[in-house]
């Protein structure tokens, strides 16, 4: 199929809006991307025909949801070229899928058989200093629980790791290395398999945070070789409410639960439980089903689209952007400033113009951009500045839109220093 | 789906009871339902020379237990556990098995069970017994004990 | 208004399915209620028209899907009664709502500032022998992490709590009593104000799961005197993947953080972070957000019928159904067989028929029952049997339904014993 | 939004700068963007006497503490803090704040800040300078210490 992004953009309603008086120029979509009518539909179809509870039911209704529920794992093993469905567990999102690794991780020092996840003082921990708060958090929480320590990869000026750094500290002492594919704050794209490498070499769990990843890039966890990818729906076009957790079955059969309640057990006792195989030993109590259902639309969607044209499409908006944006004056590209090892979402600064007020100026012009520390503040920290005004494109992202921001871009320096 | 079939079997259960001489005994339970079999078999020159059972539950399980081992007994063991594998296969058909006329005629009473398949719940009461057969089979010492015959591929309808 | 079901109906497009050839008669509402129209409409609306993630974003489409958002929460609000909006924490279902409690209070123990909520060797954490395993296996893993003990009050042969045995199991060793307001095995509803005094008495917190209790009863936090208050939105006619837990402001801002990730955060340092106020510490990452915005729909949509005339209705049905149920010779109630302090949720057996086949053959009729332990396996341990049939009302439930329930549970009865 | 009025109190900042005689200084930052905002008040006879300010940030908190500073000058203490309500009230307005005559002539330039409140990731912004405001002066003895002025309001729009 060739990729004709006007015939894209018809299969998303909200398009057709508009803001201010003019039509929406949405160049927030690494924040969270627009739906489909197809997504949008995946989930009333089910409500309104197919509904009931999963798993548990044995009438009709509850047959027809099930396959549902479970053929969108089927479609996320897929998408993920996952050896098995069982290792696709649905959760809320991906900080919930980072943070039941980190849970079940603690919760191995008090399972019995669980020997080889366990972490305590001395271990470490490592991430990078370009993680989403989603991935810095739970790892300082798991230290905090564990007494281990909490170490992480710097960046240099350009955005990208201190290669040099990568093996110093991820060492013998290292038991769990968690990192961004692709940087939400610098559009920075990972040496993944470098890094994978390391940690395996000295023992290690690798996890792989695919949120701003799995919407951009082909995606193959086997390729990768991790032990556990993760990524969130609502940036994947899909509904809100439901991320994807990968891990390899070896690992996740050992793993000790991190939710406990209805549908992760095996047999509940009084005087104790046991829990089911993976995945359901990770989903506790009613999953988000027209959440999941309509994810695997979502995956459909992407697929048929493909995944090569996405990434070839959005290769060129980017360095169509980086052209466009740094032909500006005085605007500073926080990360990678050329087309390589990066994608679709790019930070900048204006000197002496707050990021918030840009963001606002824009959207009196329609356009939609994120300004803040895009939940990455280390990365502000690091470049000694307060926030940065983000741009991020997407399936339907134009160059028509990318000049839109230009013009705009140069209108508010315009009124600042008017 | 409640074909006269597996009423029939539920009612009339066939091979019903443990017989005195057996190579292996193994209980299985499903625990999201309760359903409960116990299986002891006798295996001879490579086939399963006897089989007998005990259960409790519903009458999907009882009844696939009875069409089991009316299939199995004096059955290759080899070509039981090919059996085994296709009722696996019928069950996961999520009701659109694709069978030819020979597996309709080697499954026989079995394909009873076919619409059972659409409810992922009672799939696995329709496996009880037969992966209790495999389990059996195994703990008497056929085979590679790697195939433990736990009921995976139940688990994960 | 007066209520009148049959307009009712006509709000839940999925009643009219047919089912087999037969017009679908569903009563599995206490495994998972049927959506109306409004509330499928609620997220495809959000999705179509005014979507973008929400807090972060300074533009027109970020402020109008978070006045949306926290739209929901006023409502969620007001709905409980709740004296402050801020006390209104979305979760993703109450699994997920009373895991959190289980895990902040485990957090506890590592807390600096936290001590109120420590728990260890010694104490005890009480439930009682008629929980959902949601509300029983995230306990026993506190216990597990924690050292502390696990105990529950008993219950009799009507399907009562052992009124003489809640003064005995709660006592000063107590911390935590977590308990059922309705049961959805066995339909019974608990005296909440007195467990909760007795709670209070020995110090203890106290936790309602009122996952059965808020589709039918007015729930009025305040008028409880519970600690915490949690339900799930898929039983509340709202969406999947949406479920509220309610706390007491001065308890949320002490309790430690659970998931860590974006949102939940005041300031993220590399060497340490710092945490927002109640609710936004305990939302992690994107949140649900199309699906509290409908489950804000659905609140509204209860609201509208009245709850306590959805109680009376209920109550009625369920009178008409114990009369109907007992008239079949050898079909024996598990729960309370008459029509005093229980809800529109009846469970039974019939010998020698298991009840896998009774719901089996009764869809064939296009009826929708549960069958099975319901996710509280010791109720059925308890009462030796191995799983009961359930048939459980909503607010569109006629007693037309009604009939056709027992009608079809004849027919088995023959089919079996033929 | 982007009225003449907040561009040119951005631009042309009023009250800025720390004076040397002070009751009490406090230092208030939004950690969602990175603005910041010193105050320091100086109280005599029940009136904020004089205050003074020194920040960085957006156009919104800059301007915002720029026309707070210019309207309490000189106020009893107990008009400022009504002032610092009706404020506080306009911003948790969401675009909808209905305001007598009386209130908008007291509000005067800040009135220019109704259309923040549509944004809830901007409403701190305009509330820095006030609340910060607010908290000074707590900390320079005035009424119950026990409101310390934190923008709780501000934290849960
Ligand atoms: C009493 C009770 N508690 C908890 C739950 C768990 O609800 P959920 O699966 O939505 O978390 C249920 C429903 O399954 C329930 O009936
Ligand atoms: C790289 C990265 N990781 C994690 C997250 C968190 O995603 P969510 O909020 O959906 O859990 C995001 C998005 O906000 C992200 O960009």
């Amino acid at each position: 199929m060739a990729f004709d992004v006007e015939t894209v953009r018809k299969d998303f309603p909200i398009l057709s809006r508009e803001v201010h008086g003019v039509p929406l120029v949405y160049l927030d979509s690494a924040n969270s991307a627009q739906k489909p009518q197809v997504v949008i539909d995946a989930e009333a179809d089910l409500y309104a025909n197919h509904y009931a509870n999963v798993a548990r039911a044995v009438h009709t209704l509850g047959s027809e949801v099930t396959h549902a529920y479970e053929g969108a794992r089927d479609k996320v093993a897929a998408f993920l070229n996952a050896p098995s469905r069982d290792e696709i567990i649905f959760t809320r999102n991906i900080t919930e899928a980072l943070n039941l690794l980190a849970y079940s991780l603690s919760n191995a020092s008090t399972t019995i058989g669980a020997d080889r996840f366990r972490i305590g003082p001395g271990d470490e921990i490592v991430v990078t200093e370009m993680e989403h708060h989603s991935n810095i958090v739970p790892w300082q929480l798991l230290a905090q629980r564990t007494g281990a320590t909490f170490r992480w990869i710097p960046i240099d000026d350009e955005g990208r790791l201190v290669e040099s750094a990568i093996d110093e500290v991820i060492n013998e002492r290292t038991k769990v290395v968690s990192f961004v594919y692709q940087s939400n704050a610098l559009g920075t794209i990972n040496p993944v398999r470098r890094i994978v490498e390391r940690a395996r070499a000295v023992g290690a769990i690798s996890i792989v945070d695919a949120a701003q990843a799995a919407p951009h890039l082909p995606l193959d966890v086997q390729d990768l070789g991790a032990d556990f990818v993760a990524f969130t729906g609502h940036k994947l076009y899909g509904p809100t409410g439901v991320g994807v957790l990968w891990g390899r079955y070896d690992l996740l059969a050992q793993l000790p639960p991190f939710l406990g309640g209805g549908e992760m057990i095996e047999t509940v006792d009084m005087s104790g439980s046991t829990f089911a195989a993976p995945p359901h030993r990770f989903e506790a109590g009613t999953p988000m089903i027209a959440q999941a259902v309509a994810l695997g639309t979502a995956v459909d969607y992407v697929t048929a689209i493909g995944m090569h044209e996405i990434r070839e499409h959005e290769k060129a908006l980017t360095a169509y952007a980086l052209d466009g944006l740094q032909s500006i004056d005085g605007l500073r590209i926080i990360g990678p400033a050329t087309p390589v090892d990066r994608g679709a979402t790019i930070s900048f600064t204006l000197p002496g113009i707050h990021p918030h007020d840009v963001a606002q100026l824009l959207d009196e012009e329609g356009i939609a951009v994120r300004a803040g520390h895009h939940c990455a503040r280390p990365v502000c920290v690091r470049y000694g500045i307060p926030a940065t005004t983000r741009a991020s494109f997407g399936v339907y992202t134009t160059t028509d839109e990318i000049d839109a921001l230009v013009r705009g871009v140069d209108k508010v320096k315009e009124m600042f220093t008017r | 789906m409640y074909q006269e079939i597996i009423l029939d079997h539920y009612k009339h259960p066939q091979h019903r009871g443990l017989p005195d001489a057996f190579d292996a005994e193994v209980h299985h339970v499903n625990p999201t339902c309760g359903d409960e079999v116990t299986v002891r078999v006798k295996l001879a020159d490579g086939t399963i020379a006897d089989l007998g059972w005990d259960g409790e539950g519903c009458s999907i399980s009882q009844a696939s237990t009875s069409v089991m081992s009316g299939l199995v007994i004096g059955k290759q063991i080899d070509d039981a556990m090919a059996l085994q594998d296709k009722f696996l296969a019928l069950m996961q058909s999520r009701g659109n098995a694709e069978l030819s006329e020979a597996d309709e005629d080697e499954l026989d009473d079995a394909i009873a069970f076919e619409g059972v398949s659409k409810y992922p719940a009672r799939i696995k009461c329709a496996l009880l017994g037969w992966m209790a057969m495999k389990s059996a089979v195994a703990e008497a010492g056929w085979g590679t004990s790697a195939d433990n015959g736990t009921a995976k591929a139940g688990e994960t309808v």
